[in-house]
């Protein structure tokens, strides 16, 4: 009962608070180290891909474009959702996550990667876009 | 006459940057307590001046009315009480002030704004008696209204006011908008009601809700420190230690509702106030 | 007069309330916005208040896929904002609609419905991501302009 | 001078009546209203302008006045007999019935007629209250001449019973006239009976059962009033040997064999003027036509009670009874206040306030110092009108909208723009500085301090009226967002009756130190404040009437000038958590229907609620009034 | 006479998520409580028509972001139970362990959002402070705060080393204390049983009927919690479900905060029990058959009904979340009280829209 | 599915859930799946004490079902839940909310029947 009627029980709480550093991080300040396996920003290291297609069909969100004949990669990393399955059943291991994320946009972007395995094809167009 | 017009001058003008600053070295202490780093002490005037900068957006014309007489009652009442002058008159004026904000959300036809306005008339209602109560303490001890009478006193006002400067309390608890009071419109709006009866105001409208909250910030803490006006240092004790009160049970405590603040102020307040008086009027 | 003008545009970087509205996001994104506000982030040192009405606020924090009921919503609330303000999409979803951009309620990014000027991918992107999403804002939201008379 | 002065005050009234009675076409009845209300004004400011007197007029026709006073109170107290029976009224017959023995008796055996003393004394207090009767009766007067139409219209009389109402509405302000200026209190009492009976008359005009019913209970308790008064009258002449007010007043002094007529004056005054057990007669004069409820509410009827209290306040200063007066009345104003929060109904809410603030002045004429004094006197000047103000707005209003709930008055300002600042004006004048009102509310705190109890009730009533006035004038300001302001088209006896009531209240609240200076300085026993510069000053406080009222002006002026700046600026529909429709008043609510935002204000039927404390309210009056009596015997 | 009408949402500062609710108020009472839902409604219950099985795991956690592990877990359960596949006994251990940090991390931020919903803003700030530790875990284990997305079918994509474990422990003996300081405010402060107890309640008969489940279910009195089935490796551990008995806001409020210290002792458990061995096996085959699947999530009991037909993609899936099963209880409980407690009861059934509505 | 699936028909399921009711079984939910493009099942999932139960209604798409929401409040959002997504029709729901629960005007056409939907099925998603 007596319990019961007692107000200001957060009391400890708060004086500890204010008498202890605060919890913050002073983000753009001070930034952490990010954990080992953080599923970050993805990239694929075209010289090694064949264009498979197999992250393109088992991405959940299907953010991967892959066209084998014009050997190009396109990701669109704002439907990405960083689950990391595309890595995972990449045969080449090619496809890697960073451990950090991507940055902010003004504008909407697109990741795309032109490589060059087995057919030579013109640039010029490519190039255009 | 030139001590009138300094002191009226420290009225318009220090006021508000007064209350102002209190406004950011609560934020930063709240912060504090609750283990956060918190913005800068002068954060309140970056938030006014930007809310300024915004486009005027209206619900209804009459708001725009009373956010400016609101102001101005605040104004007002801060300047009468650096001009030592009736402590009644000093609450009737800060009462318009606070009246026309209630009748400015009532304007608007939002629910939260209504809800919030009726909110703050049972606030009204509740801190008021305290006040005037107070205030009569206040006469029983020096025998007058008038806040240069007050000043004239050798002794603590607070060695024969303890009980009703509790009372105060509850009032000034209520004023700040602080938990567990904190039901019309809170500064975190983490709640039911979204802002309450300021829902509507925006932008400069909304600047200028805050600038009046600052004058009527540094109007109640003013008359804190009548309890202990005979020296600074009691002053700056007595309202500096107040308001850390208010600040930890700001953050000890949560939102309580109205029924039960009318309930509870009502009869402790009043039953302190009482009982503090009765002792004063037999002595 | 133009210090003034000067001092309200250096206020706005240093006050930006924030509005932040779940437009049908699986909570990941909400609750790392939540989070933002909590002690380790604490974005009120940035002088940023969750006002959580339209009327107060400068920057409106979008989470989560358009669909076809609430996108009146967030029409409503952006339509309610006072002048400057800045929208910031949060997320796969809010980008674009993400996982879910394919199902048949999903119309997709905040961008089909109100103009966004700042995306911040992530599913769910970490408080980090978005305080750098609200800065990058800032840049934008003093430039605008507001009604400084 | 004086003799016609007196005789176009007292009597004009009683002989415009008969004319209205008489002439039964319409628009020569509505001359003879205004060209009497003209005249009352003009000859209440003569007598004004010509200060006190004491005056004894000739006999009227050559019959001694108290042959004409006795025929009166007998053909008066036979009427109430008759209606009486015809309303088979046991009450009723029982009071008429002891008053018509004691008053025959007292008069044809025991008085004695051949003593000579002024029939007619005026002071200030007397010819202030002629001004406000004279004035805000007739400007109600004014008033009624259109609302009565109208009203009679929408009820659908047979026949217009106009006639006998203007009769009795002008009857009434004549014998206030002579209520306020006798100083035989036979006089006082005949004049107080005619505003009974004109009361009766008045509630009853609808003749619905509801508007006989409470008819009847103003006709019973205000005879207890009058039975209460003939006793005190009884009393004053067994133990002083005379009927003079101003000797039983200063008789008073000698102790307390003359406490006993003075509280049965007193309790006469508090059932006159409704206070705590006595409510519910005002409360059921609502049913009456607006212009009614006005007159008996602002400067008639109940003003007597509180006239006779103020006027007799020093016979019994520092006495027992004056303390237990001064806690009665701040009771019955924290009672009042707390009623007046429950109700939705705007007349109810104006009789409450009324009743309230009648309380505060029977406290000041308890507390019977200067200052409660001044304060109860000016509370009477500004209370009429803004008072009086305000029922005709709610009676205008009420024409228009087809309600008097103020519910119903939302967005009041979009469709009757004039009418609703007007009414805002009004409400503004009742509850915040610096007007008058609230000038005499401070000075009546700040005289009740030393009054503990009388202190916390009148804290905790001031801050419940403060709520149920603030909510009612925000409602009037609210509007549906975007609603278009449609000019207001209003007939000009409607409109001068309230430009010259809002001019007067606002006018009169900046005139108050000069009113104080030359009106209630004069019959204080000591002067309260020093009036300089328009502060009003004394060592218990001081009122910065002046430099308030300079600063919120500026504020006022500021602030019109920025709403108008603002029309410019864009508008936005209400927040409705972002479901609103393309209707900015709706919001999509389930089952995507639309759903009109509705707001409703409190009335905490639960703690304020009227049924709840009408029961509690009406035990612990009749314990005061017991206490008040029972200590003064 | 008029009442007030408020449309408290969809858009509202206390509820993170579009739930919207028309109130009727009198004098602040609420006497009639109407719930709109639909704002965060995907469909994507459908969109097994165009991913494959595998696929769907990613998008189940993404049915709510506060227990997205656990919603995977169920889907793969029930994917397994129906393609009969036998999960390695450490797979088992660490789902547990997994699932339980969830759970800690969802009773602790609910518990700061229910002191927010009474204006008890300090509160909320310790609550998710102590919180930021779990997300951190949930970081350095699974590589992301929120969809930690561990479970595949068939097993666990990650195992922890023993290294990781043991700063789990330690963390976790972190969280442990500070939430205990935490016990005197949320269970015995005045404020806080003012406000809570006697509010919202439901009784033991009304929590079955109207089929709540979960925290809300155990806060009226009955024991019942999905984890007493024993799936995954909870049946290889000690368990007991915490009850309360009174059913108001206040019950609920105890539940979840002494499961928290519950889950504390289960990951502790779980972890010294843990098991070496495989963390997956391979998948062969495609679903057939239906199946419903269910686990305890921090709100209560979540159900699959996954239903194949031999196909990549599966014919149906049906997710009941809980709050799905709470909400006809929670609107049994709102009218009568008042609008300040509106939030503190809507919140007191923990809900998640964005799980109810999918 | 491990536990019995009890056929039911229309007329013989009120019966069975009020038996239900009668022996203290919680109401856990229904699902309901397309069979072809005239057929539906709903299932009925009931538990006591963990223990499941379940009942299969078989019904034309075109044919409205007894709603249980009278005897079980619960289900009624559920019920509502289907007639949004299947168009299936249900009789005596306690609060109805006439397929306006999850779906707006521009998703009006039972997106979960993609049989008899399939025509339409190319406006879906972006």
């Amino acid at each position: 009962m007596t319990e019961g009627i007692i107000v200001f029980n957060m009391t400890p709480n708060v004086l500890r608070n204010f008498f202890s550093k605060s919890a913050t991080r002073l983000y753009p300040k001070e930034t952490r180290e990010t954990f080992g396996n953080v599923r970050g920003e993805l990239y694929n290291k075209i010289e090694a891909c064949i264009f498979c297609r197999t992250c393109a069909r088992k991405c959940p969100s299907q953010c991967i474009t892959v066209d084998t004949k014009e050997a190009t990669w396109q990701c669109d990393p704002f439907v990405c959702v960083y689950c990391g399955v595309c890595v995972e059943n990449c045969p080449k291991k090619c496809l890697y996550q960073k451990n950090e994320y991507r940055k902010p946009a003004i504008e909407k972007e697109v990741i795309f990667m032109k490589g060059e395995i087995k057919k030579e094809k013109t640039e010029e167009d490519q190039q255009e876009k | 006459m030139i001590r009138g017009a300094i002191l009226v001058t420290i009225g318009v003008v220090v006021a508000p940057l007064l209350g102002g600053l209190i406004a950011g070295v609560d934020r930063r202490l709240t912060a504090w307590f609750q283990s956060r780093y918190g913005p800068p002490v002068w954060q309140p005037f970056f938030d006014v001046m930007k809310l300024f900068g915004k486009e005027k957006l209206v619900v209804n014309g009459w708001q725009v009315f009373c956010a400016y007489i609101y102001i101005t009652a605040a104004m007002l009442s801060v300047v009468l009480f650096f001009l030592q002058s009736d402590l009644l008159l000093i609450l009737f004026v800060q009462a318009v002030g606070a009246i026309f904000l209630v009748i400015g959300a009532f304007s608007a036809t939002s629910p939260y704004s209504q809800v919030g306005a009726n909110r703050e008339l049972i606030q009204i209602l509740t801190y008021e008696p305290l006040i005037i109560l107070a205030f009569v303490g206040i006469y029983l001890v020096t025998g007058s209204f008038k806040i240069s009478q007050v000043l004239l006193q050798t002794k603590p006002l607070l060695a024969s006011l303890p009980l009703l400067y509790i009372a105060l309390c509850y009032a000034l608890t209520i004023k700040l908008r602080k938990s567990p009071f904190d039901f019309s419109t809170s500064h975190h709006a983490h709640q039911e009601l979204v802002k309450g009866f300021l829902t509507e105001y925006s932008g400069p409208y909304l600047a200028l809700v805050e600038i009046g909250h600052w004058y009527e910030v540094v109007l109640i803490l003013g008359l804190c420190s009548l309890f202990w006006a005979t020296s600074w240092i009691g002053i700056i004790v007595l309202v500096g230690l107040t308001y850390l009160c208010e600040i930890l049970i700001d953050n000890t405590m949560a939102r309580m509702t109205w029924r039960w603040m009318l309930g509870y102020v009502w009869t402790i307040g009043l039953a302190m106030s009482f009982v503090n008086l009765i002792w004063l009027h037999g002595r | 007069m133009d210090t003034i003008k000067t001092f309200i545009r250096k206020s706005r970087i240093k006050s930006p309330w924030l509005l932040h509205f779940d437009c049908g996001s699986c909570n990941g994104c909400d609750i790392e916005v939540l989070a933002c506000l909590t002690p380790v982030y604490d974005i009120e040192r940035f002088g940023i208040i969750n006002v959580g009405n339209p009327k107060h606020a400068d920057l409106l924090l979008v989470t989560g896929t358009v669909n076809h009921r609430n996108k009146k919503v967030l029409g409503n609330l952006a339509e309610q904002m006072p002048e400057p303000k800045i929208v910031v999409a949060l997320g796969s979803c809010g980008l674009s609609g993400g996982v879910f951009r394919e199902a048949y309620n999903v119309i997709g990014g905040v961008d089909k419905i109100i103009p966004v000027d700042v995306y911040v991918p992530g599913c769910p992107p970490k408080p980090e991501a978005i305080i750098d999403g609200v800065v990058t804002g800032l840049a934008k939201f003093a430039q605008k302009k507001g009604d400084t008379s | 001078m004086l003799n016609t002065l007196l005789f176009v005050l007292i009597l004009g009234p009683f002989i415009a009546a008969a004319l209205c009675f008489v002439v039964r076409i319409r628009h020569i009845r509505s001359f003879i209203v205004l060209a009497m209300a003209c005249l009352l004004a003009a000859a209440s400011l003569l007598l004004f302008v010509k200060g006190p007197f004491s005056h004894t007029p000739p006999s009227l026709l050559g019959i001694p006045t108290h042959w004409w006073i006795l025929w009166g109170d007998d053909i008066l107290l036979f009427t109430m007999l008759y209606y009486g029976f015809k309303h088979r009224h046991l009450l009723t017959k029982i009071l008429v019935i002891f008053q018509i023995v004691c008053l025959d008796y007292f008069e044809l055996f025991m008085v004695d007629h051949s003593k000579t003393f002024p029939l007619f004394v005026a002071d200030n207090l007397s010819l202030i209250m002629v001004l406000i009767i004279s004035i805000v009766g007739s400007l109600i007067c004014v008033f009624a001449i259109p609302y009565m139409d109208k009203h009679e219209e929408k009820e659908g009389f047979q026949k217009s019973r106009q006639p006998k109402f203007f009769a009795f509405l002008v009857v009434i302000m004549g014998a206030m006239n002579g209520l306020v200026l006798s100083n035989n209190i036979i006089f006082m009492y005949m004049f107080f009976e005619v505003t009974t009976l004109g009361s009766f008359m008045l509630i009853s005009y609808d003749r619905s059962e509801i508007a006989l019913r409470n008819a009847v209970r103003a006709l019973w308790m205000n005879c207890l009033a009058g039975a209460a008064f003939i006793v005190a009258m009884v009393c004053a002449y067994v133990t002083q040997g005379t009927v003079d007010a101003q000797k039983l007043i200063q008789a008073g002094h000698m102790g307390g064999i003359m406490l006993t007529p003075l509280a049965l004056l007193c309790f006469a005054g508090l059932a006159k003027a409704a206070q705590i057990p006595f409510q519910s007669w005002l409360l059921g004069a609502m049913v009456a036509p607006t212009p009614t409820s006005a007159l008996l509410h602002s400067s008639t009827m109940v003003k007597a009670g509180v006239y006779i209290a103020l006027r007799f306040a020093p016979g019994y200063a520092g006495t027992f009874l004056s303390q237990c007066l001064a806690v009665y009345g701040a009771f019955t104003f924290l009672a009042a206040s707390a009623m007046a929060v429950s109700q939705s109904n705007g007349k109810k809410i104006l009789a409450y306030s009324t009743i309230g603030n009648l309380g505060l002045i029977f406290a000041c004429a308890g507390i019977n110092t200067p200052e409660a004094i001044t304060a109860g006197i000016l509370l009477i000047i500004f209370h009429a009108f803004s008072k009086a103000l305000l029922f005709l707005c709610v009676g205008d209003i009420e024409q228009h909208i087809g309600s008097r709930d103020i519910e119903f008055m939302r967005g009041l300002y979009a469709k009757m723009p004039r009418t609703a600042i007007v009414a805002l004006l009004g409400i503004i004048t009742m509850m915040l500085p610096p007007f008058g009102v609230l000038l005499s509310k401070w000075m009546a705190i700040e005289a009740a301090s030393k009054h503990l109890f009388v202190m916390v009730l009148l804290a905790v009533g001031s801050s419940l009226m403060v709520m149920y006035w603030a909510r009612w004038a925000g409602i009037l300001l609210s509007a549906p967002y975007g609603s278009q302001v449609t000019p207001e088209r209003q007939g000009v006896l409607t409109r001068l009756p309230l430009l010259v009531l809002v001019g007067g209240a606002v006018v009169l609240s900046l005139c108050a130190p000069l009113l104080y200076s030359n009106l209630v300085a004069p019959i204080l026993s000591a002067p309260s404040f020093s009036v300089r510069a328009g502060i009003f000053d004394n060592p218990t406080g001081a009122f910065l009437l002046y430099p308030v009222i300079l600063v919120l002006g500026l504020g006022f002026i500021c602030a019109l000038y920025a709403a108008r700046k603002a029309r410019k600026a864009r508008t936005s529909g209400p927040y409705l958590s972002g479901a609103q429709t393309k209707d900015p008043e709706c919001f999509e609510g389930p089952m995507r229907k639309p759903v009109a935002v509705s707001s409703q204000i409190y009335y905490f039927e639960s703690i304020f609620g009227e049924q709840r404390l009408t029961v509690w309210f009406n035990i612990f009056g009749g314990m005061f009034l017991a206490l008040l009596i029972g200590g003064a015997l | 006479m008029a009442r007030t009408i408020i449309p408290f949402g969809p858009q509202h500062p206390v509820f993170p998520e579009p739930l919207h609710l028309k109130l009727v108020l009198e004098d602040e009472i609420v006497k009639e409580a109407v719930p709109a839902l639909g704002y965060v409604h995907r469909g994507l219950e459908m969109l097994a028509d165009i991913r494959d099985y595998h696929q769907m795991i990613q998008i189940c956690e993404r049915v709510c972001g506060i227990c997205s592990t656990i919603h995977a877990q169920c889907y793969c359960q029930g994917i397994e139970e129906l393609m009969g596949i036998e999960v390695p006994a450490r797979a088992k251990f660490l789902r547990v362990i997994w699932a339980e940090i969830h759970r800690v991390q969802s009773h602790l931020l609910w518990l700061g959002l229910f002191a927010d919903a009474f204006g008890f803003e300090s509160l909320f700030m310790q609550c998710w402070k102590i919180r930021e530790r779990v997300m951190d875990i949930n970081e350095a284990t699974g590589g992301n705060r929120v969809n930690v997305s561990v479970n595949i079918i068939g097993g666990v994509k990650r195992d922890l080393a023993p290294d990781m474990t043991r700063w789990i422990l330690s963390e976790l003996d972190l969280v442990e204390q500070e939430v205990k300081r935490l016990e005197k405010v949320l269970l015995h402060d005045y404020t806080v049983k003012k406000r809570t107890v006697g509010k919202g309640v439901l009784t033991k008969d009304q929590a079955l009927e109207l089929g709540a489940v979960g925290p809300t279910l155990r806060g009226s009195g009955v024991a019942q919690d999905i984890r007493q089935l024993g799936y995954a490796a909870y049946g290889d551990l000690s368990y007991t479900p915490v009850v309360a008995k009174d059913g108001d806001a206040y019950s609920r409020n105890r539940v979840r905060f002494l499961e928290t210290y519950q889950a504390i002792a289960l990951v502790r458990e779980a972890i010294s029990k843990l098991p070496p061995g495989e963390i997956s096996v391979k998948v062969k085959g495609k679903p057939e058959g239906e199946i419903v699947s269910r686990v305890e999530q921090p709100r209560g009991e979540l159900m699959y009904y996954i239903k194949g037909n031999g196909k990549k993609n599966l014919d149906r899936l049906r997710i009941r979340t809980p709050t799905f099963a709470n909400i006809p209880p929670l609107l049994s409980m709102l009218p009568g009280i008042e609008l300040a407690d509106v939030p503190v009861i809507v919140l007191s059934i923990d809900p998640c829209i964005s799980c109810t509505e999918r | 599915m491990k536990e019995e699936v009890i056929s039911v028909t229309p007329d013989t399921l009120g019966n069975k859930i009020a038996e239900m009711k009668k022996n203290g079984y919680r109401f856990v939910t229904m699902s309901c799946v397309e069979l072809d493009s005239d057929t539906v099942d709903i299932l009925y999932h009931f538990d006591k004490n963990l223990e499941l139960a379940h009942f299969r209604l078989t019904i034309p798409k075109n044919e409205a079902a007894p709603s249980i929401s009278p005897v079980y409040f619960a289900a009624f959002l559920v019920e509502n839940e289907i007639q949004d997504q299947f168009g299936i029709r249900f009789d005596g729901l306690a609060i109805d909310y006439n397929r306006t629960l999850y779906l707006e005007e521009e998703v009006q056409r039972a997106p979960y029947c993609r049989i008899t939907v399939s025509n339409v099925e190319g406006s879906e998603g972006d």
